[in-house]
């Protein structure tokens, strides 16, 4: 199912393995810190809530 | 004594980091007056002053500057290679203020004997003088002092009193950040 | 337009919708493009047999590498002028991203010039200097942000650091230029037009395209991690000071 | 806009580098220690060395110019003197100008006036060429003293700045190092370097100081 390439495939596979690592985890970090900071942001809001009833 | 403010300042504010250090500040200084600032270290009285002197920018509101200034801070601005008299001339001549009245300036701050020891050498009182020395170089009637007390012994600070009283005398205006008792009068006072 | 930009609120409901589709869109491209590029396109033996498939994802590295670094200085430019918060919080966002697609484009540029050229770092690839360059200049801005003690300052060092490494691009592309004899001379968008056969050109497009998309989806997440973050921030110091 | 501020300005900066002492010392105890652990390191072979040498003093230069920018700035935020400079009504711009000039003028020119012994130690031949690679280091110099200087006011505020100034600078000294040595390499383009040299220095005068002026202004905010 994989393409056959001549004798630099070794490189080519490098080069995307290596566009996916980066580029994957450049999604990962982002996503993780916007879940992040949104729960954050929750968290602080019932705090707050909280604090002004009180 | 005129009612036109020598420096006005309105609805000024200012946050530092997400903290909001202070908001709506107005004061207007008018000849003769002395305003005081009070609050707790870090309160904002040296950002206010800062602001004051144009150096910082304010989040909100603005500062009208009708006379030229004088800025004597907590960091008297004195090169480690300088000594008071170098330091007096080198200011005369930046602001154009004449040279020849260095040595009485120097006399009056009771600097005579220290002239030529560099700052590195100098005493903090004996910086704290060289800083309050410039305020005889050049006649501007407002006065911005952030701590001048500090580092002053007792006949520096009657000298600086009596400099503050003539400066009031001859129309000028102090706006002055001072922790404790001030040792003269005030109009008002700007609590942050 | 700058106006748009002034209001946080507004761009989190446009990014809320506007996010989603940029993600979709560019991985059908990147999809296609990489089907395209691997397994379709005939093998070039004129380009060094099928080496030159690195190409979907070098080229379009190396075009957001420098478009990245003119976005971040012209929302650099829009903050320092009109003080709009949300162009710093975009500088802020494309910063780490610009660095990762500009140390990809290194990276697969390194890899591509083994075979090709036979080393690991090619110095007469006028290109792959300037790359290098933007990566410093990236370098750089995030060190400096990240030196600053609060935000205000931060977004004015970086905004004036990011407008002078902007302008000093030009000057380095030439003389890298003029430094560098031997390069592979760019091949995809030239005066005379695209010189690739069409069945190249329409993936290395589509993969640019896909690329870009991605990019601004991930920098619009992390604008509104960026705005959550500050306004918990706020909040908190409200708290603190208890009124 | 009298200029009687910026010569002020100028002229402590001028005392202020010398009379530290450091200002003209260290950066040639810099450069010629990197001249001279050069040759022991990629071996003495004159023609590499020849070959080398220009590209090399370039180098030796630039970080020369690096190591005394560090405090050009930071010793005035700390002393308190830049609030007195910013207060003078006088253009930032023009005072962060003047400042650069001075420290230019105690540090980068003296570098570039003994750099033929340095060429010659690199076994550069004894003729008129070292008087015109003389005057292309004072120009190039001149370029490492504004960019760099950019650095150095960004970082006023930041402790140990001198990392984040070399990686701000790096980028900016690309264009200067390559034409200066290109100037010098007698191969071919080496006519017309020089004069490319020239248009990026005047290119960082006429850029670097407003750089600096809204960063001294951002120091003492």
């Amino acid at each position: 199912m994989l393409p056959e390439f001549d004798k630099n495939a070794g490189f080519i596979w490098a080069s995307y393995a290596l566009g996916a690592i980066m580029i994957g985890g450049a999604i990962l970090t982002v996503m993780m810190k916007a879940r992040l900071a949104k729960a954050e942001l929750a968290r602080t809001q019932v705090r707050a809530e909280e604090a002004r009833q009180k | 004594m005129s009612t036109r403010a020598l420096l006005s300042a309105t609805d000024l504010g200012m946050i530092r980091g997400e903290r909001i250090l202070f908001r709506n500040v107005s004061l207007a200084a008018h000849a003769g007056e002395a305003i005081v600032l009070r609050g707790a270290n870090g309160a904002g009285k040296t950002t206010l002053l800062r602001i004051l002197a144009g150096l910082t920018r304010p989040e909100t509101g603005n500062v009208n500057r009708a006379a030229s200034h004088h800025w004597i801070a907590h960091r008297e601005g004195l090169k480690p290679h300088e000594t008071p008299r170098t330091h007096l001339g080198l200011w005369a001549r930046a602001w154009g203020a004449p040279t020849d009245q260095i040595d009485d300036v120097l006399n009056k701050m009771a600097l005579i004997r220290p002239s030529d020891v560099s700052a590195r050498h100098l005493s903090a009182g004996q910086r704290r003088r060289t800083a309050l020395a410039r305020l005889l170089l050049q006649e501007r009637p407002v006065w911005l002092l952030d701590e001048p007390l500090t580092a002053l012994d007792a006949d520096g600070r009657e000298l600086l009193l009596g400099m503050i009283f003539e400066h009031r005398m001859q129309g000028g205006t102090i706006i002055a950040a001072i922790h404790g008792d001030a040792g003269f009068d005030s109009t008002c006072e700007v609590t942050i | 337009m700058f106006s748009w930009f002034a209001n946080p609120h507004r761009f989190l409901t446009l990014s809320s919708w506007l996010a989603p589709i940029c993600y979709a869109l560019g991985a059908l491209l990147i999809a296609w493009s990489l089907w395209q590029g691997l397994w379709i396109v005939p093998k070039d033996e004129y380009q060094g047999g099928d080496i030159m498939r690195v190409m979907f994802l070098h080229v379009p590295a190396a075009w957001l590498a420098m478009a990245s670094y003119m976005g971040m200085a012209v929302m650099s430019f829009i903050w320092f002028i009109w003080r709009h918060e949300v162009a710093d919080i975009a500088a802020k966002a494309i910063a780490p991203l610009g660095a990762t697609w500009t140390a990809l484009c290194l990276a697969t540029g390194s890899i591509w010039g083994k075979p090709t050229w036979g080393t690991w770092w090619q110095w007469d690839d006028a290109r792959m200097m300037s790359v290098l360059f933007m990566f410093f200049l990236f370098l750089g801005y995030m060190a400096l942000r990240a030196a600053m003690d609060t935000r205000q300052k931060a977004a004015r060092a970086g905004a004036i650091l990011a407008m002078v490494g902007a302008i000093n691009v030009p000057l380095i592309k030439f003389s890298v230029d003029l430094f560098t004899s031997l390069h592979q001379d760019a091949s995809v968008i030239t005066v005379d037009g695209p010189k690739m056969a069409a069945v190249y050109l329409w993936p290395l497009l589509a993969s640019g395209l896909g690329h870009s998309l991605l990019f601004a989806g991930l920098v619009m997440t992390l604008m509104r991690a960026e705005i959550w973050q500050r306004r918990a921030a706020q909040i908190r110091a409200r708290l603190m000071a208890g009124d | 806009m009298s200029a009687s501020p910026i010569l002020s300005a100028f002229r402590q900066a001028l005392t202020e580098a010398w009379a530290g002492g450091a200002g003209a010392l260290m950066p040639l105890g810099f450069f010629a220690g990197a001249a001279v652990l050069v040759p022991l390191g990629i071996g003495t072979d004159p023609d590499t060395l020849r070959a080398v040498g220009p590209g090399i003093l370039w180098v030796a230069l630039a970080l020369a110019s690096l190591v005394t920018l560090e405090r050009i700035f930071q010793a005035d935020v700390e002393d308190g003197a830049l609030d007195l400079w910013l207060q003078t009504g006088a253009p930032a711009s023009m005072i962060a100008a003047a400042k650069a000039f001075a420290h230019w003028l105690t540090a980068g020119l003296p570098l570039a006036i003994l750099s033929p012994i340095f060429a010659l130690m690199f076994q550069a031949k004894a003729d008129t060429s070292l008087l015109t690679h003389m005057g292309l280091y004072a120009l190039g110099g001149l370029a490492f003293f504004f960019w760099g200087g950019v650095g150095a006011a960004l970082s006023a505020t930041v402790r140990r700045g001198g990392l984040l100034i070399s990686l701000i600078a790096l980028p900016l000294y690309v264009p200067t190092a390559i034409f200066g040595a290109l100037a010098m390499s007698g191969g071919p383009g080496s006519t017309g370097a020089p004069l490319f040299l020239a248009a990026s220095t005047l290119f960082a005068l006429a850029v670097a100081p407003f750089a600096m002026g809204a960063a001294l202004r951002l120091a003492a905010d």
